[in-house]
């Protein structure tokens, strides 16, 4: 075995300047290994210690055996995108460890199982040695679990060597195992022997360092979709048909695991709600609309494919107005493309989804907190417009763990929109009022509702995805078909109250803006604050919602530039924005890459420096 | 002096059940069914508000509009049906619903979904209206058309039909029947022993589109039919309430069924000798039957037991769809402790 | 019963003009009664007597019993468009006498079969009563042909009263029974007896007459699906697979019909084709893929609830490039909406099909001569760019009988792209070239692919719609991906000299430009025609393809207002072209409505002069 | 002296019938199978590049990349191997077709295109590598999973298996088995059979998921299954050109059926009494297995002679795929004929 010796920094630059708690560590292993626990572990423990943190997972799509990354960027400045570059590896597969050196900064560290053979062909990097497998030895671990407790050497030996508090450590190993003692002491046995090895026989000759920071207040831990299964929880999700698919499955698991606990009625122990794994995605979106159209707040999970095949059901949810709730935690595409990468390809599709002339409420949340928010939103305004409702996030959001301020308890009562049940039926029978399903009564476009199980002999109507007049009789008329559709549209356009607006943050003598929606938000503000540095300026508009909040037309005629960053090829946003704001059009220009990598602020900051120059 | 109206003990007359005219085609069995499905909720005493109606596309598909105007309907996709009715009717379990579908909509396009809901054991009367060929759209093949069966414009069918029966038994259905349109006498009892039933009842349905495959010598056709269709067994349905009476009773010669909701079926053998809770009788009769090109009828299967989809969900009683918000929002404190979880 | 009394002629302006083959003819029946070969003898015999005529069918989603409208528009002009209003009124079902009424002219006819109550409140009509059920009894009828015969009554009367040439309905009988003497003798017997009874009974009190021109040189008469069917069959079309629906099913039937006669071998009978009925449109179109990465001249035809159904299979084929020709006949969606109506609604649906970032050739025949043309081109360019290529007709282009020049036979080879075969293969690998199926040999991003079947060793590759690199191995490297892709944009937008291009029809001295599509095309020239009797010449550019030509882009700029006409709520065409040149989009305005029935004239006529005042 | 290694007698080795290195999981049962595909063809003499591999996705969907490197392969979509297969095949009906799908691909959400498939007689080795989970998305219910299993994170499943050879069967496949893949010599026995067999040859092989599904007491693990395995029968493969010869031939305990290249299937009886070509027999046998929970593995239905869905399309002896341009477009002449038909 080639043993290789730590090598001295050279690098004269930054040799000597202590770096704390702003850098950026990554886990190279193999999946199925078990590094999740270990890669969680070290995140909350540094998340404890009041350090602002991210972590992204990049994992292939299989089970066992490939290569695996696990970034945790330690940011004091609080920010929280992807960088592109690594300060610290730890390097526990043989079989990328020549990529991985490839990305590393000057005078980075690499902490590497000694059992690989590395060919250092850097001499600005400080090289550790990790025995794991004597360590894994010496601790005498069952043979099965001997890959997983491997992971828990370099949770002891990072550890150490950059200053993670060992008392945090035991403390997240406690909430980890949720208390259960013999799990956390074998894993804590492991982490300290492997902590107390690199204390006798690793000198510390990097820069890298971690400190304890003031508590960060009401700020919480979480993954979006776990954020995204509350807020439908709380938002009162009675019915949720979906079909397993990478990277949206967490989302439907998360509620099946919280809808006990949260829902059932205490006195019978009885659900107030039903999930339902379906066969496939038409079926799950055909269950969806189906209990919409009952009366339920109803909802399905999905990815890039799911909602390809989505599409016939979700135009009739459109035409015979069925609310409906359909979250799209996007992935990379076309196609089946990269299951387990993070994109924002989706949302041209969704506009134009289904045959005619259709349009989609799309919510577009920017971080854990938003989806819980959106979560409970996009029902009321599901059951008020009485429509199909989309909530695009993506696999960055949706499975990362993200550092973010603690959800807020909804702030108004539910809103189940204009459903009249057998007493309100009867109340216009009796006023001698003619009621049908899609007569346009208050003149907003939205018509009342009636749901099956109202037993007033007036309630019951007919509901078809063909031709209806506002009684909703069949018909091919000309003139019904003409008027139903350009209500929908007003339905859409004319309640735009009820769709969350964006979000606008400026500088100073701003010199143009950028336009970002999603999950690129912090990329964006670091891209800003790089910019700033450079001179110059800018002002950030954050969509939320589509159809295009008014303000947004606004924005555009106060700029001569605008920027907008998408995690996609075509520039899908823009593209939208083009389209709609045609006296906008030239000044609105496409910064977008996608790749599978959630985009940095280095990226961002680059691609528009490039064309600020261009222009 | 007027003439009093009859009225059921619901105390509604038979035009309560009626729907709006009928578009289809003069003398199609679709126009058939749905008035023995009218017939047959009359005579079962059920509100029509107490019932809701699915359907695919096609000319079947369309026939909910022709019955029952005083019940919710939803004329969903083509091939669809399955999973609407799934999700609808957990808005309000105490609902029944009736599902009329085709033998294209169900057998080619909707093979999938149909399969899956006579697994989930979904209660609802499952209605095909088969004639097998696509009406709606001019008489194209449907899965179900016979081998060898020439169309206009389609040429030779080189395929073995679906049966409808055979799918359902292999999904594990409970309740399995095969009639005729130009038996409606059969199609109601049936019809009514289906609505006692809790879980899913398929009833296959072999009902001639006279515009586009009524040939003499094809099987669905009314001439084939009428000549050749040779039902199971008699079968009468007696309600909760009445007592069995059956004529000409000779020993060994009739079956009791308890349904579901304390109604029997009784059914009085002819030829065969067939027990309807037996599966592999099932197996055996509708194989031999499609071997053979018989239009066997009657209930080939039923299972008065199995669990259906809503038992194993444990619902609150109240019909979802009328719980309030405090029943459906947590309380604050509830996010508070999940939040303490997930802080620091 | 009561009888109308025929009524003169009260409105003084137009009475005693005569107007010759300048009209419009509606024959309203109900459906399933047989009516379509009545209106089919008529307009075939208007055609054969040189006058330009065209057809359109206006029919209910049932089998049976429902009102049915056929309208012939007779115009010695050569307009041949929908108009919004009637000359002559056939009148077949009572059900519908009065709403046909209120779409009549000042002067127009009615012709009634005279069991129908008429409560005629229009003086300005000229009333002829039909005595139908008497003609059909003297004729002896079978009961069962009754409803069919009662037709031919209307055939005979009104080509007697208009003017049509006896002989040539004679001659147009035959042609349509093929010569089967026994129908056209019976069918002759009645519309002889009526045309006598006509002669003998009613007195001539309109001013409308159809008289013989100039034979047509080079036309026909033909549907467009047809005309799609024959252009994919003299493509070399070798698969299809496809699901009935409305506009759609003729199309594949008739390829059925056509390709046993054009497309067996001669000498042992067997078949270079086949033809499945699929289980449904997602099974239709993953054959129609399977067969095109097989090597095969592969297509499926379906309208938009199909189209929803294909999304994540031509994401697929889009991707893994597989070439496969999709034809869409439009009809009127959201949802099943009308599917007996006719629209343009599919195009952005369709233009953003599937997810993640896709885009898609699509064609836009024009008339049925351009059905025919990109039926076969439509394979050149889906083989030589091995991609999807959609055709997009709809209901009224597809299903309808139009007037057009027949058919040129190709005038180019086929073009089976790069292909390489066995010996193609061992040539490259002699030569120690490196073959990969995605690798861009050429640098018009246009890779060489293999085919199953191939036997040489080196030939085979495995084809996925997850990531891949050049050499068809699964990967999930970010440049890979981020390559591929940008190829395949590449792909499509550098050789856009594939794609039938843009046809420009210019006026002197034009104020703006109109952009159109499809089957609106005859409405908008004759709508520029009235927009030149008012002083207002115009230019005219009719898009051919997506992706846009290079010429649009130069249009665009030549005029400062554009009208972009289209049948569909909500200007879908426009969308496009603003997004894709944002320069332009302030000066691009949408004239687009949809009501299922094809535009008129007049409508484009009125909007556009509306538009042009307001501004 | 080098060594010589072993080739067929097609001449090549079995390297030539090697895939990439599998990144499924140590000890998958999906991996076993791979193996005995590469023995079967090895053995059978098979030329890779006369097979055409299909899949659509699943971790049972990647192994096609697993195994011949030399033949074609398609991966398509979750679902939809079916149509692609069928569709593909038409461009050159020489190759032979092996499909891998997963239960999940095949009986959730590929359930109507694989019974379309199978009513088609598509000419293909059809197999289901079925572990009653969904692997590649982490261990959710498939719809093969036995009723009452829990899954992490999922619960309980409260549904009743669906049964690929059952279903195959009501669709009137031509060639149903069942094994395991803990067997592998008689997965390879029955592969060998497939191959042999002209048309749809649906194979329902129990597949240990091991990281999802493996646990000792259910239906899909190894350590069940090696417990529980219960043969119809012992399967030997006789190539067309050996002599059948069989150790322990007794009268009447062994039944041998000829498959269509003229290869024989020697099938041993094991304790019961079994027809493989008596339809009923197998309905019987599947359910009673079934319904028993048995792991009752072999041969349960051959039809030998039933037309393909080739044999009806009357294709021209050249493979449609390498059809020259003079073949597919028609002379001018015969549009000028119809044009003439379309003139005035
Ligand atoms: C997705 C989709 N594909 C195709 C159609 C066209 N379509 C309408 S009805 C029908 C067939 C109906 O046949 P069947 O279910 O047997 O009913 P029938 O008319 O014979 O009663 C088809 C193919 C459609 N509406 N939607
Ligand atoms: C349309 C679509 N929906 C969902 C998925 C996600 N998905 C990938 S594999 C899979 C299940 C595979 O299960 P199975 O077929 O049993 O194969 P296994 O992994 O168990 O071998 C699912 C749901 C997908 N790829 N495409
Ligand atoms: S076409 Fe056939 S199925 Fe449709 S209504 Fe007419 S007879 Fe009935
Ligand atoms: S997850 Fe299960 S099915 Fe997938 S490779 Fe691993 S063991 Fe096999
Ligand atoms: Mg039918
Ligand atoms: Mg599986």
């Amino acid at each position: 075995m080639s043993q290789l010796q730590p090598a001295a920094v050279k690098d004269g630059k930054t040799a000597g300047k202590k770096i704390v708690n702003e850098f950026c560590m990554t886990f190279s292993t193999i999946n199925g290994s078990g590094s999740a626990t270990a890669n969680t572990i070290l995140l909350r423990s540094l998340f404890r210690m009041g350090i602002p943190v991210s972590g992204k997972n990049i994992f292939p799509s299989n089970i066992q055996g490939l290569p695996t990354w696990y970034s945790i960027r330690l940011s004091k400045k609080g920010y929280l995108a992807r960088v592109e570059k690594d300060d610290i590896v730890v390097a526990m597969n043989p079989a990328t460890i020549s990529t991985e050196l490839d990305f590393m900064v000057p005078g980075a560290v690499l902490f590497y199982a000694d059992d690989i053979k590395v060919d250092l062909p850097r001499e600005d990097i400080v090289a550790y040695p990790m025995p794991v497998r004597k360590l894994i030895k010496e601790a005498e671990v069952q043979p099965n679990l001997r890959d997983y407790v491997a992971n828990m050497v370099y949770v002891g030996i990072v550890a150490q060597m950059v200053g993670i508090d060992m008392n945090v450590i035991y403390g997240t190993l406690d909430h980890h195992f949720k208390g259960k003692k013999k799990a956390v002491d074998s894993n804590w046995a492991i982490i300290q022997s492997a902590a107390k090895w690199a204390q006798e026989n690793l000198e510390k000759r990097d820069r890298y360092f971690v400190e304890k920071m003031p508590p960060l207040k009401d700020v919480i831990m979480v993954d979006g979709n776990t954020a995204s299964a509350l807020g439908s929880i709380y938002g009162g999700v009675q019915f949720t048909a979906w079909y397993p698919i990478t990277p949206a499955s967490s989302l439907a698991e998360t509620t099946i695991e919280y809808l006990p606990e949260l829902r059932t009625d205490p006195a019978t122990g009885k659900a107030t709600y039903a999930v339902v794994q379906a066969e496939d995605e038409l079926a799950a979106i055909g269950m969806a609309v189906g209990a919409g159209w009952a009366g339920l707040r109803s909802m399905t999970s999905t990815s890039g494919p799911g909602i390809s095949l989505m599409g016939e059901y979700l135009g009739l949810a459109y035409y015979a107005e069925v609310p409906v709730v359909v979250w799209d935690v996007q992935r990379v595409g076309p196609s089946t493309g990269l299951p387990t990468r993070t994109a924002q390809g989706d949302l041209t599709q969704i506009h134009f989804l289904s045959h005619g002339d259709t349009q989609f409420v799309i919510l577009l949340p920017g971080d854990a907190k938003e989806c819980f928010e959106f979560g409970w939103k996009a029902f009321d305004i599901a059951e008020r417009l009485q429509t199909p409702v989309f909530i695009l996030t993506d696999l960055d959001l949706g499975m990362n763990t993200h550092m973010v301020k603690r959800f807020d308890y909804p702030d108004r009562p539910m809103d189940r929109g204009k459903v009249l049940w057998e007493e309100d039926i009867q109340k216009l029978v009796d006023e001698g009022k003619a009621w049908g399903r899609y007569l346009d009564m208050d003149g907003d476009g939205i018509p009342y509702r009636t749901i099956p199980g109202n037993r007033n002999v007036h309630a019951a109507y007919f509901t078809r995805g063909t031709g209806h007049d506002e009684m909703a009789r069949y018909t091919e008329d000309q003139h019904s078909w003409e008027n139903g559709l350009n209500r929908l549209k007003k339905k859409l356009e004319g309640n735009k109250q009820l769709y969350p607006k964006p979000v606008v943050e400026k500088m100073a003598k701003a010199k143009f803006a950028i336009i970002g929606y999603g999950s690129t938000g912090p990329a964006i503000q670091e891209a800003r604050d790089l910019l700033a540095e450079k001179g110059i300026p800018t002002d950030f508009l954050r969509i939320r919602s589509l159809p295009f909040s008014d303000d947004i037309c606004d924005m555009l005629h106060a700029y001569d530039r605008i920027y907008v960053v998408e995690m996609n090829r075509d520039g899908q946003m823009r593209q939208l924005l083009a389209m709609n704001y045609s006296d906008c059009g030239a000044k609105l220009h496409q910064v977008s890459h996608t790749d599978g990598m959630p985009l940095s602020a280095e990226w961002i900051f680059n691609t528009i420096l490039a064309l600020e120059e261009e222009k | 002096m007027a003439t009093q109206t009859a009225v059921n003990l619901a105390g509604l007359t038979r035009n309560d059940y009626k729907g709006a005219p009928s578009t289809l085609c003069q003398g199609c069995g679709h126009n058939s069914i749905s008035s023995q499905i009218v017939a047959a909720l009359y005579e079962l005493n059920i509100v029509p508000e107490n019932v809701v109606k699915f359907s695919g596309i096609g000319c079947s598909s369309k026939s909910p509009t022709y019955f029952l105007n005083r019940s919710f309907g939803f004329n969903g996709l083509h091939g669809r049906m399955a999973a609407l009715a799934t999700g609808a009717m957990f808005g309000d379990v105490t609902l029944k619903a009736i599902g009329v579908s085709g033998d294209g909509d169900t057998a080619s396009i909707g093979m999938g979904g149909f399969k899956h809901m006579v697994r989930r054991n979904v209660p609802m009367v499952y209605i095909v209206e088969n004639n097998g060929v696509y009406g709606l759209t001019k008489g194209q093949f449907s899965a179900t058309a016979e081998k060898g069966l020439e169309l206009k414009r389609q040429g030779r069918n080189v395929f073995g039909p679906v049966d409808i029966c055979m799918e359902a038994l292999a999904s594990s259905a409970t309740f399995v029947a095969r009639s005729f349109a130009g038996d409606p006498k059969q199609v109601k009892e049936i019809l009514k022993a289906a609505f006692s039933h809790n879980g899913i009842a398929v009833i296959d349905i072999i009902s001639p589109c006279v515009t586009f495959h009524n040939k003499e010598d094809s099987f669905h056709s009314y001439t084939w039919g009428k000549a050749h269709e040779s039902p199971l067994h008699d079968i009468s349905y007696v309600a909760p309430r009445d007592e069995i009476y059956i004529e000409d009773y000779e020993e060994g010669t009739t079956q009791e069924v308890t349904l579901h909701d304390g109604a029997t079926l009784v059914l009085k053998k002819l030829e065969k000798e067939y027990d309807p809770c037996n599966i592999y009788d099932a197996y055996r009769v509708i194989e031999e039957a499609e071997r053979n090109h018989w239009l066997l009828t009657g209930i080939f299967y039923i299972e008065t037991e199995a669990p259906t989809l809503f038992d194993s969900h444990n619902l609150v009683e109240t019909p979802l769809n009328r719980l309030k918000p405090e029943e459906l929002r947590p309380a604050a404190e509830t996010l508070d402790k999940l939040m303490a979880n997930f802080a620091q």
